[in-house]
């Protein structure tokens, strides 16, 4: 297996990720997507790590999750804050600001 | 001569002072105003009479004297010194212009006596006679065009002088305006002459430029002649700027005496003779001048037969006469010295003619209509013998000053030039039937004022001769045009007395004897006044003008001058100026305008983007990174950066 | 030495600080309402030091070398960009120092009753105005085309509150907004040229911490091309300011609705700039550039010149009318410069200095007619008939008239004529034949001058017009130093032209004396 | 027995950072251990103190940095005087930002809601407001946004300034839904701010990841020594670290605001609290822009010396981004009617400017970058001041068709954000005017003014960088954009207040509320009323200026004093940004 492979994984699951983006309504499932950006971020990562022998990359990874966990964190209170008072969820309801 | 040269600015600045106390004064000087502008124009007179009769006791070599005054201008290569050249040429003029500036002055003591704005009249008028010398005395074209213009405005404000407060105001406005601007499309001709010499000979100063004269090539000296000629024209109403001298006879009289008779018109006759030289060296622009003057001759002539305002008339004939002038200033050094005496003696009789009708006028309640005077020579005996002598002088009749002066240049006119007998010819008959004709006008103009037998006045006229100060002048002024011609003419005294300035002139044989020239001449002149008398006088004058000719209808509308005029020049000048007009505001302003508004609407294109729909947003950025890993494959394709610097 | 001229921009700044603290002492001493309060004298005293200290710096400034830039001052301003504060005037500068400072106080005195009893607008309005005077001062004395720049710009800011914000037309915002977009966009233009003169002359040696001395620039050699886009670039500038045809849309609309003082401010003075510019910008530092530009440049004045004498002559509008004349000069203006001849160069730049006094004589007489309006109305037609009403007004108006139709015998006479001969004579190509096409300004000239005299001074007075007052005293003062003016340097001219020879000899020296390219053309065509 | 050998670290080299978010975890005990009554003075005191002293110990580093740039923690800090200048600009203009934010204005209510996470519209939020609940923990996370922004541009390693990006951006998306009034809107700039954020956030780090594939590192001094040392692994696939080099790019050139990057700028500052948009415009885009610079110059050390296609096309995508990002930014901004909107607008239209400098692509420009930054951000923060300050007041409510307007009862709404609402302002309060308008010229770069000088140093990194037609463009657009400065200066210099009808506004569910009792109930709960809410009378709003309580008056004359200083005596400052143009350690 080359490592080209692995790379075109990780660049087809931040594709999916990106597409999902675009794609969706829902801001969560649009969340989610970001998130498969970031794993595939890592998937790039650890790959490399190996390829080049260094453990820089998989330390890499690791900082990328407590991120993501992070962005979880204050993305999903908005979220929820915008749900409670909309009583929806999707990104295509908020469109006041525009123009 | 040096020591009495000292006086000679005197002669700009006494009624220079006098106008700037007018004019500054105001109010306050309306009581003796109008006397301060007659002792300022005598004052200048006097000072005229001291350089005259020294300029006599001078030897004829040693009459011309240039006095400068201050440095003008220097800058650039053109040095230009504030001088007055004193000659015998200048110096007749500056006679013409105080003495008969005065007697006009003085006339209009009595002239305007009821107008409130009498003392601003003898403001302009000083202004006009400050201005006037300042155009003959000047020793430089620049200088020579300071007064030329200044003579314009003052004839201007004069024309203009009664522009409020009439029901006439209006007209008499617009006439002012058109002189005024007329003269200024002559005046285009004098800057572009100072142009050319200024590049040719690097100066415009009579003593560097004249002396040239010679050198200049002959294209040269045709171009410099023609825009002189053209501001001849403008100036001294020739033809084709002839249209502002009727309109101008809007002002009060005296000023179409002084300034639109006896002295401001005929300053083209004098630039034209000043110039001498330049036009010497151009044959072409020579024969145009004389064709000018042959066809403004003419002209005038035919537009004075059927005017029947005596204003209007007078002005025609003025035209006519400088035309003669002007035909004479085309022929060179023989024709020189009868140009400006005929200026002289039509200064005076033509000044005399106006004030003359000035008098009528003033009689008869305004009325400029000759088919409303008739029977006046009883009721006007001073004015009457006074304007027959000036109508004599006019039909040339010897012995008064009209035949001696006019007579020359028809003789003149007579003169082949290098052998091209056709032009002696032909300018000679037109002479010769121009005086013809002058004399059918005049005598036209004399017998509907004075004779008849039976007065067509309008209601409640009382005609009677004006004070003394208003006669005097016309006394004075008869004297003139019966004598001078006589006083001045006999043995060439005057041709004599302007040898210095415009050259000795071989004497050539005209193509006819002298004698043959002058019988003729008189007898065309004899049956154009009989023919007048007998229309005129002996016949009853309708009130109401009949219909006339087609001829007469012509002449009647100045040969359709301001038609002509408003066809060829206004229409298309207004259709261009419309079109500027157009173009400004929908091309150029609205082409400014249209940056405005294209960023406006791509501004409300691009808006349209910015939709609120945060899907949208990061599909832009995708689409972003879409662009921008484009732009950067497209380097790599293109080969090359943007022009930086690595 | 003393800082004339820092002290000439100086002393108008403090005036207008301190006019504008003088709304403090207002407020504990002055009445307490509709009091006409500090402002007004404070400025004209104010100003009037002003002209104190001018004629001081004219008794130091030596006419024998009028070419050399005197008082010079140079210090470090910002050496990082190169940019230092030097002052210095040539005799022209000087002219153009001396055009500002003495028309500031007749304007002041001209708009005493303008702004009616507002003590706030009248405060701010003449602040503006004596901050405007600074800067004008300054920029016609700036030697580093940086300061020169800032100044050229800054002077913008001061001139847009007092169209925008005084006017009396309806238009005011617009057009305030109009002159603003066009002078900032040849300025910003102009900046990209002054950015890359910098690099240009830092690297042809010049030392970059004092690259923008325009001494120090007019050495350097930029190269056929750059030396073209260069000029460009400075010359739209310019060209906007003088205003030129057709980049002349802003100035009747500012005319239109700008108050007369402000008018006369701008366009008989600020406005100079632009012909200032390229007299002593444009043609010592693009020489080659300048040569290869002018006969188009010439054209474009003549078109100028004869294009607003046409639009002059169709206005129903009397201020815009007198906007629309000063195209018409400044189109002379620019072919006297841009024909290269020391006679028209001088008559260019003392028509600079003319110019001003007549027409800032014709819009401050013409704002005096309409201040008299009982409806403050502009247009040409709602007036008739007032020779008789009010004959001084009339007069004044029209020897102002006259002077703008360069009547012989007052000063615009001279210089109209120096340019016009000069330009027969002119180096550029087609030279004399644009100098004839041009004299038919002359004509024009009398036709709108006499035309609008003609209109509102003749014929039976219009009713309700029948009682205006004539000019008062106040009104006289303003109007007697300009008339004044024109009359003693027409009947003297030699008292201006003394500081206005030397430099044009030079100016046309500088421009002459490089060697034309063999083929400029070719070169071009390599270049590219 | 292994040997532990603590690493040694300069700890006064990290001071700056360390004093600011040190404070940020004090913030956070405080809110747990000080009494409400004294949270708000205590949290304003320590962060206020907290950046002055970070500036200083910014101003005590500064000879040092200077004479030998250092790296810490193996390049984790790397600061280099560009560097070190961007932490004291930043805490310069965050301290000014502060003061705005801590101004309770004359109406006693500071711009933030008393709990931000009560549902708009329901009794909680109403109760929530009447206890007088505030929510002072905004301040440690500014502390934290501070922080993140001083290290942003302060390290070498990419993965640093991954971790930096987040602590900037995550409490700037909570910052943003915290706004008292227009509550919708503002948790709609926060919902879009963090959706976008996460996705420009995932695009860098998989830029880091590619550039780590290609180079085996992710500190950019050491990649670029590799590239040119060369026998990496996949020495072939240059397409690996230009892919990756763009996207760590891409994700900057999100956080700067440029085209076409930008959209959620506009919405984002429209609708975030005003004193946090002003933070955050002026900040934000300091960090943002000098963590480019750092990672553009340090890549083409290396990478334009081996390949230097790879160089231009780098400067290819910055120079069209510059383009587009100015073209966008000046258009769209003149047709906008938000005052607000507008200076978001004008904030992309900066970053073009911005980037047409950094398109020169030579050392000198960290100077002016840095100078442009200071013009800009003065202008802004000062510009946002203002805002907070303007303000709608209630004239009158009328309850039906045949009523006529009540008694004014002066409450004071929400900010007044309509251009048109603006007009007479000049009157009204004409030093704030005075102030404004300098912002705004300072904005459009006339000269005199802090912006003129910025201006003229980023056009002369693109033609000194040979891109003299881009400095041309960038001319242009400054046309424009002075255009839309000019709109709004004419509005409120020349235009009376009475020229303009006053528009009627339908005030949203706060301004309701605070009416004291005016509509008893508080509107439904359903999205479409809280747009609309369904009131029985419809409102008339004029415009009032309240006046500051100190802080922000402070702040608006500072930046006003400091834009009128650079403009005619820039040469100090101007003199210290030049010693920030060194690069490399």
């Amino acid at each position: 297996m080359d490592v080209t492979n692995y790379v075109v994984l990780a660049a087809v699951l931040f594709a999916i990720g990106a597409t999902t983006v675009l794609l969706r309504r829902n801001a969560i499932v649009v969340f989610m997507g970001v998130e498969l950006m970031l794993n595939a971020t890592n998937l790039a990562f650890v790959t490399f790590a190996r390829m080049h022998g260094d453990l820089t990359g998989q330390v890499l990874a690791f900082f990328v999750m407590v991120v993501a966990a992070a962005e979880v964190v204050v993305g999903l209170a908005i979220i929820v804050t915008i749900f409670r008072t909309r009583r929806s969820a999707s990104v295509d309801d908020v469109n006041l600001l525009r123009g | 001569m040096n020591d009495v040269i000292g006086l000679a600015p005197w002669l700009v600045g006494f009624p220079l002072i006098g106008a700037a106390v007018l004019l500054l004064g105001g109010r306050a000087t309306d009581r003796w105003g109008h006397w301060l502008g007659v002792a300022a124009s005598a004052a200048s007179a006097v000072v005229a009479f001291i350089l005259m009769f020294r300029m006599i006791g001078t030897p004829p070599e040693e009459r011309a004297v240039d006095h400068g005054l201050w440095t003008w201008l220097s800058a650039g290569g053109l040095d230009v010194d504030l001088g007055l050249r004193l000659d015998p040429l200048s110096l007749t003029f500056v006679m013409l212009v105080t003495f008969v500036g005065t007697l006009i002055h003085v006339y209009s003591v009595a002239y305007m006596d009821h107008d409130v704005d009498r003392r601003r009249f003898f403001a302009y008028l000083n202004l006009f006679v400050a201005a006037m010398l300042t155009l003959v005395l000047a020793d430089s074209y620049l200088l020579l065009f300071v007064g030329w213009e200044g003579v314009g405005v003052a004839s201007y404000l004069l024309i203009g002088f009664w522009d409020t407060g009439r029901p006439s105001a209006r007209e008499n406005a617009v006439a002012a305006k058109k002189a005024f601007v007329m003269n200024r499309v002559g005046d285009m001709g004098l800057i572009a002459a100072m142009a050319i010499l200024f590049a040719t000979v690097g100066s415009v100063s009579f003593a560097d430029v004249l002396p040239a004269a010679g050198g200049l090539s002959e294209t040269t000296a045709t171009a410099v002649g023609l825009c002189l000629l053209l501001a001849a024209c403008g100036k001294s109403a020739q033809f084709p700027l002839q249209a502002w001298l009727g309109d101008a006879m809007a002002g009060p009289t005296p000023v179409s005496a002084l300034i639109h008779a006896a002295t401001m018109v005929t300053a083209g006759v004098y630039l034209m003779v000043r110039s001498g030289p330049i036009l010497e060296a151009a044959p072409t622009a020579q024969l145009v001048v004389v064709v000018v003057g042959a066809v403004t001759l003419l002209f005038g002539a035919v537009v004075g037969t059927a005017k029947d305002d005596i204003k209007k008339a007078l002005a025609a004939s003025t035209m006519s006469q400088i035309g003669y002038m002007m035909l004479a200033a085309g022929l060179g050094p023989a024709g020189y010295a009868f140009a400006i005496f005929h200026l002289l003696t039509h200064g005076f009789f033509k000044a005399g003619l106006f004030l003359g009708a000035g008098s009528v006028m003033h009689a008869m309640g305004d009325q400029t209509d000759m088919r409303r005077f008739g029977g006046l020579s009883r009721f006007l005996p001073i004015t009457w013998i006074t304007m027959g002598l000036g109508w004599l002088a006019i039909l040339g009749i010897p012995p008064f000053s009209g035949f001696w002066s006019k007579d020359g240049i028809i003789e003149a006119a007579f003169v082949p030039v290098d052998g091209q007998p056709w032009r002696a010819w032909v300018f000679g008959s037109v002479a010769v039937l121009g005086a013809a004709i002058t004399a059918f006008y005049m005598t036209r103009l004399f017998f509907m004022t004075f004779g008849g037998r039976r007065p067509r006045w309008t209601e409640n006229q009382h005609p009677h001769e004006g004070s003394p100060l208003m006669w005097w002048p016309l006394v004075f002024l008869g004297v003139g045009s019966a004598a001078l011609g006589a006083v001045l003419g006999i043995g060439g005294t005057f041709t004599t007395w302007l040898e210095p300035v415009v050259g000795h002139a071989e004497h050539h044989e005209p193509v006819l004897p002298v004698p043959a020239i002058i019988t003729v001449t008189l007898v065309l002149v004899v049956l154009g006044a009989a023919l007048a008398f007998r229309m005129y006088a002996v016949a009853l004058v309708p009130e109401e003008a009949p219909r006339g000719s087609f001829l007469t209808r012509a002449a009647r509308k100045d040969l359709y001058q301001d038609a002509a005029n408003e066809t060829l020049v206004v229409l298309p000048a207004h259709g261009v100026a419309r079109l500027v007009q157009v173009g400004d505001r929908d091309v150029v302003d609205r082409g400014w305008g249209v940056l405005p508004l294209a960023v406006s609407w791509f501004g409300a294109m691009f808006r349209k983007a910015q939709t609120g729909y945060v899907r949208s947003y990061a599909a832009g950025m995708a689409g972003g990174v879409l662009v921008i890993a484009v732009v950067a494959w497209l380097v790599i394709q293109l080969g090359g950066g943007l022009g930086g610097a690595q | 030495m003393f800082p004339w001229l820092t002290v000439l921009v100086a002393w108008p700044l403090v005036g207008a600080a301190v006019v504008g603290l003088s709304a403090l002492v207002r407020r504990r001493t002055g009445p307490a309402g509709g009091g006409t309060g500090l402002a007004r004298p404070l400025a004209l005293v104010f100003s009037l030091v002003e002209v104190g200290l001018l004629v001081g710096a004219f008794l130091a400034f030596d006419t024998g070398a009028a070419a050399e830039h005197q008082l010079a001052e140079q210090h470090a301003w910002i050496p990082q960009i190169g940019a230092s504060y030097a002052v210095g005037v040539d005799g022209v500068g000087l002219l153009l120092v001396a055009l500002s400072v003495v028309l500031v106080p007749l304007v002041l005195l001209a708009a005493w009753r303008e702004q009616g009893r507002d003590e706030v607008r009248l405060r701010r309005f003449v602040a503006l105005v004596l901050l405007l005077e600074a800067f004008m001062v300054a920029v016609f004395s700036a030697r580093d085309v940086f300061l020169f720049y800032v100044l050229f710009e800054a002077m913008l800011i001061p001139a847009y509150f007092l169209i925008g914000g005084f006017g009396q037309g309806a238009g005011r915002r617009r057009a305030a907004v109009k002159f603003l977009m066009f002078s900032l966009g040849g300025g910003l233009i102009m900046l990209a040229a002054v950015i890359a003169l910098y690099f240009l002359a830092v690297d042809a040696g010049v030392d970059p911490r004092q690259a923008f001395l325009v001494g120090q620039l007019t050495a350097v050699d930029l190269g056929t091309v750059a030396e073209r886009l260069m000029f460009v670039g400075f010359f739209i500038a310019f060209a906007i300011k003088a205003p030129m045809v057709p980049v002349h849309s802003w100035l009747p609309d500012v005319a239109g609705n700008a108050t007369p003082g402000t008018s006369t401010l701008l366009i008989c003075v600020l406005d100079k700039v632009g012909t200032f510019g390229m007299l002593t910008l444009c043609l010592p530092l693009f020489p080659e550039a300048s040569r290869w530009a002018a006969p188009f440049v010439i054209a474009l004045a003549v078109v100028s010149v004869l294009y607003g004498a046409i639009m002059a002559i169709m206005q129903t509008d009397l201020l815009r009318l007198v906007g629309w004349t000063s195209v018409s000069h400044f189109g002379f203006i620019i072919l006297g410069i841009f024909t290269f001849t020391p006679l028209g160069t001088a008559g260019s730049s003392f028509m600079m200095l003319n110019h001003g006094l007549a027409t800032g004589a014709l819009f401050l007489v013409a704002g005096f007619l309409v201040s008299r309006h009982p409806e403050r109305s502009q247009k040409i037609a709602a007036y008739s008939g007032l020779r008789s009403v009010t004959p001084v007004l009339a007069g004044t108006f029209l020897v102002a008239g006259l002077a703008t139709l360069s009547l012989p015998g007052l000063a615009t006479f001279v210089s109209e004529i120096m340019v016009l001969i000069g330009a027969f004579g002119g180096s550029p190509a087609g030279s004399a034949a644009w100098a004839i096409a041009a004299i038919p300004g002359v004509v024009l000239a009398a036709v709108y001058v006499l035309l609008t005299y003609q209109k509102i001074f003749t014929g039976a007075p219009a009713a309700g017009l029948e009682a205006l007052p004539d000019l008062r005293v106040r009104e006289r003062v303003v109007a007697a130093p300009l008339v004044a003016g024109l009359l003693v340097l027409g009947l003297v001219p030699s008292l201006a032209l003394t500081y206005v020879d030397a430099p044009a000899e030079q100016s046309v020296a500088a421009v002459t004396a490089v060697d034309e390219p063999a083929d400029a053309a070719a070169q071009m065509g390599s270049d590219k | 027995m292994t040997t532990f050998v603590p690493p040694e670290i300069d700890w006064l080299a990290l001071a700056p950072l360390l004093v600011v978010l040190g404070a940020g975890v004090v913030g956070i005990l405080v809110e747990a251990f000080v009494p409400a009554r004294a949270r708000r003075t205590t949290q304003i005191v320590l962060t206020l103190a907290a950046l002055a002293g970070g500036f200083a110990v910014v101003a005590v580093l500064w000879p040092q940095i200077v004479a030998q740039p250092v790296q810490v923690l193996g390049g984790s800090v790397t600061l280099t005087p560009f560097a070190l200048g961007t932490q004291g600009l930043v805490a310069a203009l965050a301290f000014l930002g502060v003061l705005v934010v801590a101004d309770r204005t004359s109406t006693g209510q500071d711009a933030f809601a008393p709990s931000a996470s009560a549902v708009p519209g329901t009794s909680y939020e109403d109760l929530a407001r009447r206890s007088g609940l505030e929510q002072t923990e905004i301040y440690p996370l500014l502390l934290f946004a501070a922080g993140g922004m001083m290290l942003f541009a302060s390290t070498d390693d990419l993965i640093v300034m991954f971790i930096a990006l987040e602590v900037l951006s995550l409490p700037l998306y909570v910052l943003c839904a915290t706004a008292r009034r227009r509550r919708l809107l503002s948790q709609e700039a926060a919902a879009k701010y963090f959706l976008l954020g996460a996705f420009a956030s995932a695009l860098f780090i998989f830029g880091v990841a590619l550039i780590y594939g290609f180079a085996g590192t992710v500190r950019l001094l050491v990649i670029a020594q590799r590239v040119q040392q060369g026998g990496l692994p996949l020495e072939g696939m240059t397409v690996l670290l230009v892919a990756g080099v763009l996207l760590v790019t891409v994700g900057l050139l999100f956080k700067v605001g440029a085209v076409p990057f930008h959209a959620w700028t506009p919405d984002v500052y429209t609708g975030a609290p005003t004193p946090i948009t002003g933070f955050m415009a002026a900040c934000t885009k300091v960090a943002a822009v000098a963590a480019l610079v750092v990672v553009l110059y340090r890549i083409t050390i290396g990478v334009g010396a081996v390949s230097p296609e790879t160089m231009q096309q780098l400067q290819a995508v910055i120079v069209v981004v510059a383009v587009l990002t100015m073209a966008v930014g000046t258009v769209v901004g003149s047709v906008q009617s938000d005052v607000k909107r507008l200076l978001a607008y004008s904030s992309i239209a900066h970053a073009g400017f911005l980037l047409v400098g950094v398109a020169g692509f030579r050392p000198e420009v960290q100077a002016s970058t840095l100078f442009y930054l200071l013009a800009y951000g003065v202008a802004t923060i000062g510009a946002f001041g203002v805002v907070t300050l303007v303000r709608e007041r209630r004239v009158g409510a009328t309850s039906g068709e045949d009523n006529g307007p009540v008694e004014d009862d002066g409450v004071v709404l929400g900010e007044a954000t309509e251009i048109a609402q603006w007009a007479g302002l000049g009157r009204k309060a004409p030093w704030l005017t005075a102030a404004f308008a300098l912002f705004l010229l300072s904005m459009a770069g006339i000269p005199l003014t802090a912006g003129f000088i910025a201006k003229f140093g980023a056009f002369s990194g693109a033609t000194n960088g040979g891109l003299w037609w881009l400095a041309v463009l960038g001319v242009l657009a400054s046309v424009v954009a002075v255009a839309f400065y000019l709109r709004l200066l004419v509005v409120m210099v020349f235009r009376r207040a009475d020229d303009e009808t006053v528009p009627e506004r339908v005030p949203d569910a706060e301004d309701l509320g605070e009416g004291a009792g005016a509509s008893g109930a508080p509107a439904g709960v359903g999205t479409a009323t809280l747009v609309t809410p369904q009131v029985t009378a419809s409102q008339q709003v004029a415009v009032t200026v309240v006046r500051s309580r100190g802080p922000a008056a402070v702040a608006i004359a500072v930046c006003a004093v400091v834009t009128v200083i650079l403009g005619v005596f820039p040469s100090p400052v101007l003199g210290l940004v030049e010693q920030a143009s060194k690069f490399v350690p």
